[in-house]
């Protein structure tokens, strides 16, 4: 098992002709994922070099694939209307890579999404893996292994770092998952925290947290009650100053609250290991399991 | 994006809300025609992008047109934490009997927009949420429905007991709530929203952030930016599309991603050295980005070794390289560079960068170690 | 409430449709005046609150403003299904290449409102929906997100493969919605929406309906109801707060609830009778209501017996009795009363009307039977 | 059993110092209904003269009493207010008695509720009655009986005509439902048909149908697709004038949809015996169970 993407992942590309979309469609594709189609409005009827059919709209999409679900490669400012579409298509899944979306936008999308059963992960997301069945997103597939750690991440890079660390020391992964850097997303923290909970074959989770929210905080009070399965962290932003935006909205702590060491401070607290470093995490990890 | 109070203010009477009439000045001499013409008390206030003014001294009540002068001559020039104060606004004074606190943004649980009030205005609300937290009421509000009528009684009857007063805090309640959605704010607040002694309301502070990601549908407000409470560099580093925070140790970063440039700056500091600044040139994979970041770092004179650490995803290691052998060309760099280069086409990256002197490094360890030793050696 | 095409088209204007520029007159030199300002070719057409205008005659082209005046003249007076033609609009004409439909309307099914739109437009929509439903796309809209780009373009892409059409198109629907939602209509169409040989999209008709329920928050629309094509009853009732509809038997009803007051309609025709109207009471207890619905009744001289059929629940049959009373007395009445009072204080009400000539009947069957006998008796 | 109210109902009354709702407020605890309080912004700490606590608002009632239940009889310009408010205190199932709600506030407040786990009964509704255990609404509770047949209607009046006939001839009532007779409603005939095929001491439906819409001809499909309860129907309306509005929003019938003969047809097809008059309504009844 795997939580999100597995086999069975239909995967559309929504702004499957842009530079990014097309590069990042074709990597999916080598990865193994079945990237069923793409949509351009616009482009609808003609095909990638890869012979992947282009449509204008998801509903055509859905209609013509069996599509379940997206990735999203558009500009900002086409980004809200991507994932409208894609719920209204019936999508089960809409990955969203595109950053820099306002957050005014991102509260109107997601009770939409909510509601006709769609589940957003994202905005400013690297995506979803499951190593080994399927790729949906950023991350570069070759430094992911197969294996029981669920790892959960507000960040893109460091993940990889953190999963790389993991992998050159035999350590795999049933998903990983960036639940994106901005504060309003579709899937937070403890939303993905239970879909591991419930994944049969993760037997430990990896949370690669940072300044700012207080995500951690409550991930940590959900181990004190009593979390399932064993949890290991990783906290960035311990010497970023206050009151100081770190590159992205989640990155940003103001007053006493969100800081690193409240963060670190609240998972020691619930018994879960912190790294100090991400060449620490794979020596963690192995002592968990 | 950080707004002044001045500009605040004047969104803030487009929306309606009840802001005494004010004048903004850069001279002693024009606080004090501002003065006669507003009619006085007036206040004279510091124009800074950062909280603490008053106690700061930059806040001040003068009651005659010679006492503002006076004021605004005393407040013009001063430093308040490292801002030069060079604009004063001059702003009719509100007696005062009672002192709230209304703010609105956003609430990453809910994922809707939050309301904060507090009948304990007019102090850090932070602190109020400290020590007493059961003077903070706290209401999500749906977009899809907006502020609710029973949610403006709830909340007005939280503040006030008196009925004339609570009448007009509807009002206060549904501007703020338009402002902050229709300007696309991230944070708007009034602190404090003022009841003078004859029971009328007032809001004598004015505070919005605007949402980075949502300027691009208000091209107005651009204008209303003040690059010269900024560092240099961060201005610079913004126009080329890059997260730039100086900071004061020796080690320059350049990083993709804000997490692993924080986790960079964290491993300099775990490994006992310290670094000059965060910078992570986002996701795209434009060469132009790296010759931007390169140039923003060595203008700090104190940066004795630059490490360069990229995992690639949407990034293509292959186009950072570029950047840094167009950079090392055009700038004449003198400051070793200590590369670390993984993911994304990092194969290509390895033979761009083969047979040059840039130090590569395998792990991010690594590269942190050995910019440490050159940096210290 | 049903407004008049000329009402509907300043609404339309307001919100920024392409409305072609038209005059409203009374008079046939009007119509030349109007012809010759606006420029010919105009098209004339009667102003009335009912469908088929055109198939009746109602709607006309002129080549020239003689020929305007000559076309408004032969149809000011004109009867169209019953209504006399006392106002024509004189619009400018437009040359049509294609014809669309676009409506809006809320959807029971999925309770949010839904745009229906067609590339056949010009002709009867319902007429459309049963000979090729494949000519008609349907998009809920959700309130919350209002219509979204992609809706947009899907809809465009139905009705038209020319670029430059379908870009006219979005600001078209996006208008209509808002005009929909914002005037709390219950129905408002362009049919047809045009596109005349140089490309340009025109709306050159008008038809809004306002939601009764939702006129007290516009106000400055009540004056746009029109008496004058309404039976005096229905608007006399309308004021009384009552719903009442003329028919041509002759056995007067007055009952609380619309789905009793149907069924009640229902048995005296089941029993081989025939209603002199549908009149719904409402569910208010105001003996008041009661004495206007009986003026309203008494007026049709058709009427030989009136039945009065109430089961209480929000309605108190004592109320219904005093206003039975009260109308006895002050109206005179020598009409026979079937009355058949059951519910909330029905024993109250029995105890009131004991005594008096008014005909009891303890079951609606039993009403309907007494009434029919004393109409036809 | 019953569907949506019963002896473990605990009722607000939202406007419960107005006349209406004081009134029904009385007439509901006389028929049994647990009328834990009441609201009415302005008179929170007050009683009622039977003694009933008036709260300022529905989250105040809720905390107080354990409330899971309110019903409305506050004028139209405020009755939307009254279900957000209904609904953002937590309460299961809102009765809206209220009548004459613009449409648009109910397209509006329907999904507010729904994404807060609410239920709402109309606007423009009777209300709700399980026989013998609770009302919640302004119907006469005498002419009920307890039994196994659910009644639906679209109307008020003329549902007590047809229960009260059902009374007399010894068939008593699981629950009778008005749904409400304008167009948009926040529970429609499909969905309360659903409610009562999961209850086992229903054993037959009685569906009160009339012109407009098309309610009653899915009910008839869903009938034909396997409804598990015995069905009979009535439907007002066959006298109606096309195009006129039948005083409420529900009773209009335009061009040559949502007809009564449109819908007798439909139910006949499905094989639902369809009364001619309220009257025979319980002789049809009979003949089914």
């Amino acid at each position: 098992m795997s939580i999100l993407v597995d086999k069975g992942t239909r995967l559309i590309v929504q702004g499957i002709t842009g530079r990014d979309g097309g590069f990042h469609a074709k990597q999916m594709a080598a990865y193994g994922t079945k990237v069923v189609g793409g949509v351009t409005p616009g482009k609808g009827g003609t095909k990638t070099e890869d012979g992947v059919p282009v449509f204008d709209s998801m509903e055509d999409a859905v209609r013509e694939t069996g599509a379940n679900t997206s990735v999203i490669y558009v500009p900002a400012a086409f980004a809200a209307d991507a994932i409208y579409e894609a719920s209204d298509a019936g999508v089960a899944l809409v990955v969203c890579i595109a950053e820099g979306i306002p957050v005014r936008d991102m509260v109107s999308v997601l009770p939409y999404a909510r509601e006709r059963g769609t589940r957003v992960i994202g905005p400013n997301s690297p995506g979803v893996i499951s190593p080994g069945k399927t790729k949906v997103g950023i991350m570069p597939g070759n430094i992911h292994m197969e294996g029981g750690v669920g790892v959960i991440s507000r960040s893109g890079t460091l993940t990889y770092e953190i999963v790389y660390n993991l992998t050159r020391n035999g350590i795999g992964q049933s998903t990983c998952l960036g639940i994106g850097g901005d504060p309003i997303v579709g899937t937070n923290l403890l939303e993905a925290m239970e879909l591991f909970a419930a994944d049969d074959e993760t037997e430990a989770v990896v949370l690669i947290g940072e300044i700012g929210g207080n995500d951690e905080e409550q991930a940590a009070l959900m181990v004190r009650n009593g979390y399932p399965k064993k949890v290991a962290a990783f906290i960035a932003g311990r010497t970023a100053p206050p009151g100081k935006r770190m590159g992205h909205a989640g990155a940003i702590v103001t007053g006493g609250t969100g800081t690193a060491a409240d963060k670190v401070k609240a998972f020691e607290e619930a018994g879960v290991p912190v790294a100090a470093t991400p060449g620490e995490m794979a020596g963690i990890v192995s002592g968990l399991l | 994006m950080k707004i002044h109070e001045a500009d605040a203010r004047v969104i803030f009477a487009k929306y309606g809300l009840p802001v005494p009439p004010s004048r903004l000045v850069t001279k002693a001499a024009e606080a004090k025609g501002a003065a006669e013409e507003l009619g006085c008390p007036v206040v004279v206030k510091a124009q800074v992008l950062v909280g603490g003014r008053g106690k700061a001294g930059g806040v001040k009540l003068a009651k005659d047109p010679a006492e503002a002068a006076e004021k605004a001559k005393a407040i013009l020039g001063m430093d308040i934490k490292g801002l030069t104060v060079e604009k004063v606004l001059v702003a009719k004074a509100v007696d005062i009997s009672s002192e709230f606190y209304v703010g609105m943004l956003f609430d990453r649980v809910s994922r809707k927009p939050l309301m904060m009030i507090s009948p304990a205005g007019g102090i850090d609300i932070e602190e109020v949420a400290r020590s007493t937290p059961e003077k903070i009421m706290k209401v999500v509000i749906d977009p899809s429905a907006g502020l609710l009528p029973f949610q403006v009684r709830k909340m007005a009857a939280f503040l006030t007991g008196e009925k004339e007063v609570a009448k007009q805090l509807g009002p206060v309640f549904r501007s703020l709530y338009r402002a902050f959605m229709e300007v696309d704010a991230s944070l708007a607040e009034i602190n404090p929203l003022v009841v003078s002694p004859d029971g009328k309301v007032w809001a004598i502070d004015a505070k919005i952030n605007i949402d980075d990601n949502g300027l691009y549908r208000h091209v107005d407000m651009e204008g209303l930016r003040d690059d010269s409470e900024e560092d240099p560099g961060e201005v610079e580093a913004r126009e080329a599309d890059l997260s730039f925070v100086k900071l004061d140790g020796n080690i320059g970063c350049i990083v993709n991603g804000a997490g692993l440039a924080m986790a960079t700056m964290d491993m300099i500091k775990h490994y006992g050295a310290r670094p000059a600044n965060f910078l992570d040139i986002g996701g795209s994979s434009n060469p132009g980005k790296v010759l931007s970041a390169m140039k923003i770092i060595v203008r700090d004179k104190n940066v004795k070794a630059i490490l360069i650490n990229i995992f690639g995803g949407i990034t293509r290691c292959d186009d950072v390289a570029n950047g840094l052998l167009q950079a090392k060309k055009d700038l004449d760099l003198d400051i070793p560079l200590v590369v670390r280069l993984i993911g994304t086409n990092e194969e290509e990256a390895r033979k761009l960068l083969e047979g040059t002197e840039l130090v590569p490094a395998a792990t991010m360890d690594e590269g942190v170690k050995k910019a440490i030793a050159i940096a210290n050696g």
